[in-house]
């Protein structure tokens, strides 16, 4: 029997996989993929939630949360293409302004 | 409110509105007429003052007027009314202060006549004799301290007139930063007066006095208090120290605040409150002592100075004790009397040497003069008159009134056990300082115009000019009639009675006679006594320097640590600069530098801030600038948070 | 109460408004901003003005109240409304404003928009400050006098402007945290005690505190007020921030910034904890002796003409503090009369330094000398402010040393929270030498600044007060000879809210029943039956 | 049954989808990873009866967002050597073992354990009309608000993108 729980593993999985892309990649382009995975495996638990309750409401907000997706990848990406333009390079690591 | 009463009040202010005009407008007017505003002003206040002063006169000083202008200061418990009072002894502060500052007003159109900066001169010596005219007419303690504190200013910047010479402005400073500490006495006197009594008026005083609100020990704290602020005003030990440096400036500011007027408020005030006094005889008597000590050291100091108006200022210190001795010995009618006639001879005495100092281009110095009495004929009479007055020659204003004070002295005790010995101490200083003084004021008339002229050649010798001699005249004449308004000696009592209404009840609670106090026949002797001092004085000072004029050198060479010490004033001045200043500065310096900059700032300020920035330092390190490090301590936070979530619910 | 128009809002909303017009005039029309902000701040004198006539002087309480809800839930208030105490100080700061504004004419010629606008924004902070009736309107206007004055100092400054403005805003910023924490304690045990919420100033005094709560409580609120006032040994940042502010920024934050901190005593620490207050004012007025002496001492050897005269307010304010701890009528008025006292003088005087910053661009005293011949009225200007600084009567700062002295010295309160009969003579008499270092360290450096030669050719072709110069010291002089003569036209206005600040402090703190139990020392009575019976 | 293998096909199928996108040292590999993945969830939602979110998941994801990401693949042209090695540290590996530990062992002890399938629903649930109905009802004012975000991500990312940044 498929229940909530294998849906929340599997979800669980993907989320992390998604958390070690994040932390372990220099390449911008792989970092904002890797969040785009954080964000479907937290729309997959919703969903699974939704189904469980019976409540349309947690479908409405995965909807949201894939607008919020999109508006980030857009803006991530956009910030991708003016950090190569300006430094050549996509990789995180030789980007630190913020050093303290 | 009578016309009568509300004059009280014009007579300090219209020399205040001559001190406005002229401070305010006076560089765009013409000379002649600052000069007239100035004197104008002063001549109407004495005239004001004579008309308010004719019933106190009629009624042989039994009358008294008071008005009450407004109430100046009124918070919780404390009320006090701008007020004057005039009776009798303000009657005769008034007159002399008006009168004598009038005719050295006079005297300074003359003196100043060339002095750039006229229009200034003027509006600060109106604006001192409306101070004076404020302290003498004050009907209670803080109105009289208005006036005490605006002498002291209006000495400060006529000490320091001629302000571009920087040892004239410190000598202006030093004077006011003395009379200051005197003033805090004052003050405190003040306070626990009104601790005491409720009130600072001088009529809730005398009537609380005579309640016994106050106490003995509070009395005598109180007196000595505000005998501490007597001593700065009045150049007493220790405070004297100011006078002889207060002569930087002009000479007729010199004549008027610092031997006339301002220097005698402190005798005043001590008569003023003499029910006060009368109730503490040992305040009494350290008044007197410490005048009779004052009236010996500073007539020593007189004999070896060199600089003519120097000469005088120790004179007034060493007269002003004798006015102490008097007011401390119960005889506050024979303090005042003296205060008025020294005021004449005195005022004429600093005239007559700025009158020499004038002729001469400013030499001050006697060992540089000689011979002038030709020269400057007016000055010289007038000069030897007042020196005649002051040495206690009779008929002279000097002898009656310096004889009644040591008179006093000799023949009365107080109700403290060691009083007696303390006014014959007083008597024993009093009649060596007038043997002093003799030698010393006739050493300065011979110097000065006897003998053969010690002028440097190139100095023309100007000639006397008459808004100069006319006032030097009319104080010669008084100093030769004033005495014989009280000339006891000879049982004329107009002036003592004249003042018996208000010093009359303290000196018979003061004073305790001795058994030898109504004979006659000892009364002359001492008075015999004390004209034999004078006499002893003038012979010295004819031996030495006009009969053999150089043995004066010779003894000073023989004496010579002696003569070092009384010339150098006995060190005072470099005692006080050693053990006061220095370490004041010194205390004031590691205040500053150790305290504020190390130990407030570098511990208590910039400590914490150091501390933190070195916080600081190592966080920074963890601030690499990889976002993935930021994200990495995210996540580790969230899975330390995860952790402590398992083992808190046991899980793991 | 309820006055018909509120006139205290349109006194402290009028400099805002100024300040914003101010944001649109041309940034490259500064001649406008000026006016415009001198226009303002006039206006407001009227305004204020027009206050303190239509303030009853007869009435203990407070006029003039304006009282509107503002945050229902928390019980905050806009509250505002003026007794004797805030009177006098609201007067002094509308006073004060157009002086400084009209003082930067010339000083000022860098962004000085910005600089209308932070002077403008302060005001409203100050005025504020002084007008809330309601803790946490208070401390918003409290905070909000910060900013513009750390613009200020930091914009506008001297040389260390940066280390200046930063010290005084963490020394402040230090005690007000504090103060907040105590306000929240205050909050929430009001609502503890009634269940109710209010952040209303009259409320909370009725708070009913454990002594040794309160003791925590004052000691929070009285440390950041001692660091505004600044008191012994908080003062540091005053000496820093006077000598890097502008001209302007001296002025104001001399006369009326400081005023803050006594006022806060007056209005909320005293009054708020009055047992707390009564035991720790052994302390406070030890403090503020040592103050006077210490900062009359330091004073003596600055060298830079501004240090000095920032030293000489830390010694004029403990003469302020010291009337508070007396807790006599006499001498908490002459602490109040003090302060404003202290406003006129030593804003005089820092106006005074500017001009001659703005001629020399120095203020070491040993570059001057002699200046008296070249600057006349300079001179007698400064001549003034010093005078009135070393309190000679017949000026405004005799009233006030005279009264607070007078009042230390003879006060009932002191002995018995000391314990000692000899108390108050004795901090009287160690704060009278104050007196004494205060004419030597003015004098010495009158002295040295005016007297002796002109020797300094940079000193030899100085001009003499300008007209705009003349104006700003005119009314100035004019108040410091009117507060010496007619005191008691404002002491008669403070004196009802003063009398009741000390009766309310001395009964709750039941100080009044133990002075009760003292033998009377005071024999005003008996003297009143001797003139009776004269 | 049916159900379990799906479940467990399309499941282990994302799983692996996911590493291959966070291993693969090209971008294009990995966004072709992620497109796989994103197909993969979308058949999980379907099977959850989210059949519109199914729908819009393919669409969006796959049609529109990581076309975008393929196009900036391209745009920017990365040589080989610019790709750069992930330089993984130790410590980095380690947190995020302990990381993924913790979140297991909490997901497998801490969450009742149920062996219940899914309840019943509807069989409008999940459909167009019922989340539009949501969408459009209760949820108006989020709704809107998305779309403000969205066209502030539009004129975000033009405005970036036009721009030299660094």
């Amino acid at each position: 029997m498929i229940t909530l729980q294998h849906y929340l593993v599997l979800s669980a999985i993907v989320f992390s996989l998604g958390v070690a892309g994040v932390l372990l990649r220099r390449n911008a382009l792989v970092i904002l993929m890797s969040v785009e995975l954080m964000l479907n495996a937290a729309n997959l638990a919703l969903l699974g939630f939704a189904r469980q309750l019976g409540d349309t409401t947690g479908q409405s907000l995965a909807l949201f949360v894939m607008t919020v997706a999109a508006a980030e990848a857009a803006v991530g990406l956009a910030l991708v293409l003016a950090l190569f333009r300006g430094r050549g390079t996509v990789n995180v690591d030789e980007v630190r302004s913020l050093r303290g | 409110m009578d016309i009568k009463t509300s004059i009280l009040l014009w007579i300090p202010l219209l020399p205040l509105f001559g001190a406005i005009v002229n401070g305010l407008f006076g560089r765009h007017f013409s000379r002649p007429l600052v000069s007239a505003i100035g004197c104008g002003t002063v001549g109407m206040a004495f005239v004001l003052g004579l008309v308010a002063s004719a019933d106190i006169f009629a009624s042989n000083g039994e009358a008294r007027l008071v008005q009450s202008v407004y109430a100046w200061i009124t918070a919780g418990n404390i009320s006090i009314q701008l007020s004057f009072l005039l009776d009798s002894l303000s009657v005769i502060m008034v007159l002399v202060v008006a009168g004598v500052s009038f005719l050295i007003h006079v005297y300074s159109t003359g003196y100043m006549r060339d002095d750039p900066s006229h229009a200034r001169y003027f509006a600060y010596l109106n604006l001192f004799v409306f101070s004076m005219l404020v302290l003498v007419l004050g009907d209670n303690l803080p109105v009289l301290f208005v006036g005490w504190e605006g002498v002291g200013l209006c000495s400060y910047l006529l000490i320091g007139f001629w302000f571009e010479d920087p040892a004239k402005a410190s000598a202006g400073k030093k004077a006011f930063i003395v009379n200051r500490i005197g003033d805090l006495g004052f003050l405190i006197g003040m306070f626990l007066l009104f601790g005491a009594v409720g009130s600072l008026s001088i009529d809730d005083l005398r009537a609380g006095t005579a309640q016994g609100l106050i106490a003995p020990g509070l009395a005598t704290a109180a007196c000595l208090f505000l005998f501490l602020g007597a001593t700065g005003k009045s150049a007493q030990i220790p405070l004297y120290v100011w006078l002889p440096d207060a002569m930087a400036g002009p000479t007729p500011v010199s004549a008027l605040i610092h031997a006339a007027t301002m220097v005698t408020a402190g005798v005043y005030m001590i008569a003023r409150l003499s029910f006060l006094f009368a109730i503490s005889p040992t305040a009494s008597a350290v008044v007197a002592l410490v005048g009779g000590l004052t009236a010996l050291i500073a007539a020593t100091i007189g004999i070896t100075q060199k600089d003519i108006k120097k000469v005088l200022a120790y004179s007034t210190v060493s007269q002003l004790g004798y006015m102490f001795v008097a007011v401390g010995v119960g005889a506050y009618f024979a303090g005042i009397f003296h205060l008025m006639t020294h005021a004449f001879f005195k005022a004429c005495l600093f005239l007559g040497s700025g009158a020499v100092i004038h002729a001469l281009s400013g030499v001050q110095d006697i060992t540089k003069m000689g011979g002038l009495r030709k020269k400057l004929p007016w000055t010289y009479w007038t000069f030897l008159i007042s020196t005649l007055a002051i040495a206690g020659f009779p008929p002279f204003a000097g002898f009656f009134s310096k004889d009644e004070i040591l008179w006093k002295a000799l023949s009365s005790t107080s109700h403290a056990p060691w009083a007696s010995w303390v006014h014959l101490a007083a008597y024993g200083m009093g009649i060596l300082a007038a043997a002093i003084t003799s030698f010393y004021m006739f050493r300065l008339v011979f110097l000065t115009f006897h003998g053969k002229s010690r002028l440097d050649p190139s100095i023309h010798v100007h000639h006397e000019m008459k808004s100069m001699s006319y006032p030097l005249a009319v104080l010669a004449g008084l100093a030769t009639v004033a005495g014989w308004v009280g000339a006891s000696l000879f049982g004329i009592h107009s002036f003592a009675d004249f003042l018996d209404p208000v010093v009359g009840a303290a000196q018979k609670t003061a004073v305790v006679m001795r058994d030898f106090a109504h004979n006659h026949s000892i009364e002359w002797a001492a008075a015999v006594g004390s004209v034999a001092v004078a006499f002893i004085g003038l012979g010295l000072a004819w031996l030495l320097y006009i009969k053999s004029p150089d043995t004066p050198w010779r003894l000073a060479e023989r004496f010579r640590f002696t003569y070092r010490l009384v010339f150098n004033k006995y060190w005072v001045d470099e005692f006080y600069e050693a053990f006061i200043i220095r370490p004041i500065h010194a205390f004031s310096v590691f205040l500053w530098r150790i305290v504020d900059v190390v130990i407030i700032d570098g511990f208590g300020v910039n400590g914490p801030a150091r501390l933190l920035k070195g916080i600081g330092h190592v966080g920074r390190r963890l601030q690499s600038g990889n976002v993935q490090a930021y994200a990495f301590w995210l996540f580790a936070g969230v899975a330390g948070a995860l952790l402590y979530l398992a083992l808190a619910v046991g899980v793991i | 109460m309820e006055s018909s128009f509120p006139i205290l809002s349109l006194l402290l909303w009028m400099p805002l408004i100024g300040a914003l017009l101010i944001l649109l005039v041309p940034r490259d029309n500064p001649k406008v901003a000026r006016n415009l902000a001198l226009a303002v701040s006039l206006l407001d004198l009227v305004v204020a003005l027009v206050v303190f006539f239509s303030f009853n002087p007869l009435a203990r309480g407070t006029q003039l109240v304006e009282k509107w809800t503002w945050i229902e839930g928390l019980g905050v208030s806009y509250h505002l409304g003026i007794d004797g105490i805030s009177l006098l100080l609201v007067l002094l700061t509308a006073f004060l404003a157009p002086i400084a504004i009209l003082s930067t004419y010339r000083a000022v010629t860098d962004r000085v928009r910005g600089f209308m606008f932070s002077i403008l924004l302060l005001q409203v902070g100050m005025l504020g400050a002084f007008l809330a009736l309601d803790v946490f309107l208070f401390y918003i206007f409290w905070e909000l006098m910060l900013i513009p004055m750390y613009f200020m100092i930091g914009i506008w400054g001297g040389a260390r402007r940066i280390y200046a403005a930063v010290k005084f805003f963490l020394f402040t910023l230090f005690g007000s945290v504090l103060m907040l924490v105590a306000i929240l304690v205050v909050f929430f045990t009001y609502h503890a005690q009634t269940g109710n919420y209010t952040t209303d100033l009259y409320l909370l005094y009725g708070t009913q505190f454990p002594v040794s709560v309160q003791m925590w409580l004052f000691g929070a609120f009285a440390l950041a007020f001692a660091i505004k006032v600044p008191m012994f040994p908080f003062h540091t940042w005053l000496p820093d921030a006077h000598v890097e502010a502008p001209t302007a920024g001296s002025v104001i934050l001399a006369a009326v910034l400081l005023k803050m901190g006594t006022y806060g005593f007056l209005r909320f620490a005293f009054p708020l904890f009055p047992e707390a207050a009564v035991r720790f004012v052994p302390f406070i007025a030890i403090l503020a002796v040592v103050g006077i002496i210490y900062g009359a001492l330091v004073a003596l050897v600055q060298k830079d003409i501004k240090k000095l005269i920032a030293y000489s307010s830390v010694s004029h304010l403990g003469f302020v503090m010291l009337g508070i701890c007396a807790l006599t009528p006499a001498a908490t008025s002459g602490g109040l009369l003090q302060m404003v006292n202290h406003g006129i003088s030593t804003g005089m005087l820092f106006l005074l330094v500017g001009v001659i910053y703005e001629r020399r661009h120095t203020r070491e005293i040993t570059e001057f000398g002699g200046l008296a011949k070249q600057m006349p009225w300079y001179a007698f200007c400064f001549m003034i402010a010093t005078l009135a600084s070393v309190g000679l009567p017949g000026t405004n700062g005799f009233v006030g040393e005279f009264l607070v002295l007078i009042g230390t010295f003879n006060s009932d309160a002191l002995p018995v929270l000391f314990g000692s009969p000899m108390a108050g003579q004795v901090l009287a008499g160690v704060a009278g030498l104050g007196v004494i270092l205060g004419a030597i360290y003015m004098l010495w450096m009158v002295q040295r600044v005016f007297f002796g030669p002109l020797a300094n050719p940079a000193n030899q072709k100085l001009k003499d007060l300008s007209l705009r110069e003349a104006v700003v010291m005119v009314p100035l002089i004019a108040v410091i000879f009117f507060i010496g003569l007619f005191p008691n036209f404002f002491l008669s206005r403070v004196e009802p809210s003063i009398q009741a600040f000390v009766q309310d402090v001395r009964h709750r703190s039941q100080l009044a029943q133990k002075i009760d139990r003292e033998p009377a020392r005071l024999a005003t009575h008996i003297l009143e039956e001797v003139r009776h019976d004269q | 049954m049916g159900e379990a293998i799906l479940f467990w096909f399309f499941g282990g199928l994302t799983c692996v989808l996911a590493l291959l996108v966070i291993v693969m040292r090209n971008p294009v590999h990995s966004a072709m990873a992620l497109i796989g993945n994103l197909f993969c969830i979308a058949a999980l939602f379907a099977m959850l009866d989210a059949h519109f979110l199914a729908a819009i998941q393919v669409l969006v994801y796959a049609g529109a967002i990581l076309v975008l990401f393929l196009f900036v693949i391209m745009l920017l042209n990365l040589k080989d050597h610019e790709l750069g090695n992930a330089r993984q540290t130790a410590t980095k590996i380690a947190g995020a073992i302990l990381l993924c530990w913790v979140a297991f062992k909490l997901i497998f002890r801490v969450m009742p354990s149920t062996t219940a399938g899914f309840p019943a629903v509807g069989d409008d649930y999940g459909t167009v009309e019922t989340v539009g109905r949501f969408l459009f009802g209760p949820h108006l004012l989020p709704f809107e608000v998305a779309s403000i975000l969205l066209l502030a991500a539009i004129l975000g990312s033009v405005a970036i993108a036009k721009k030299k940044l660094w």
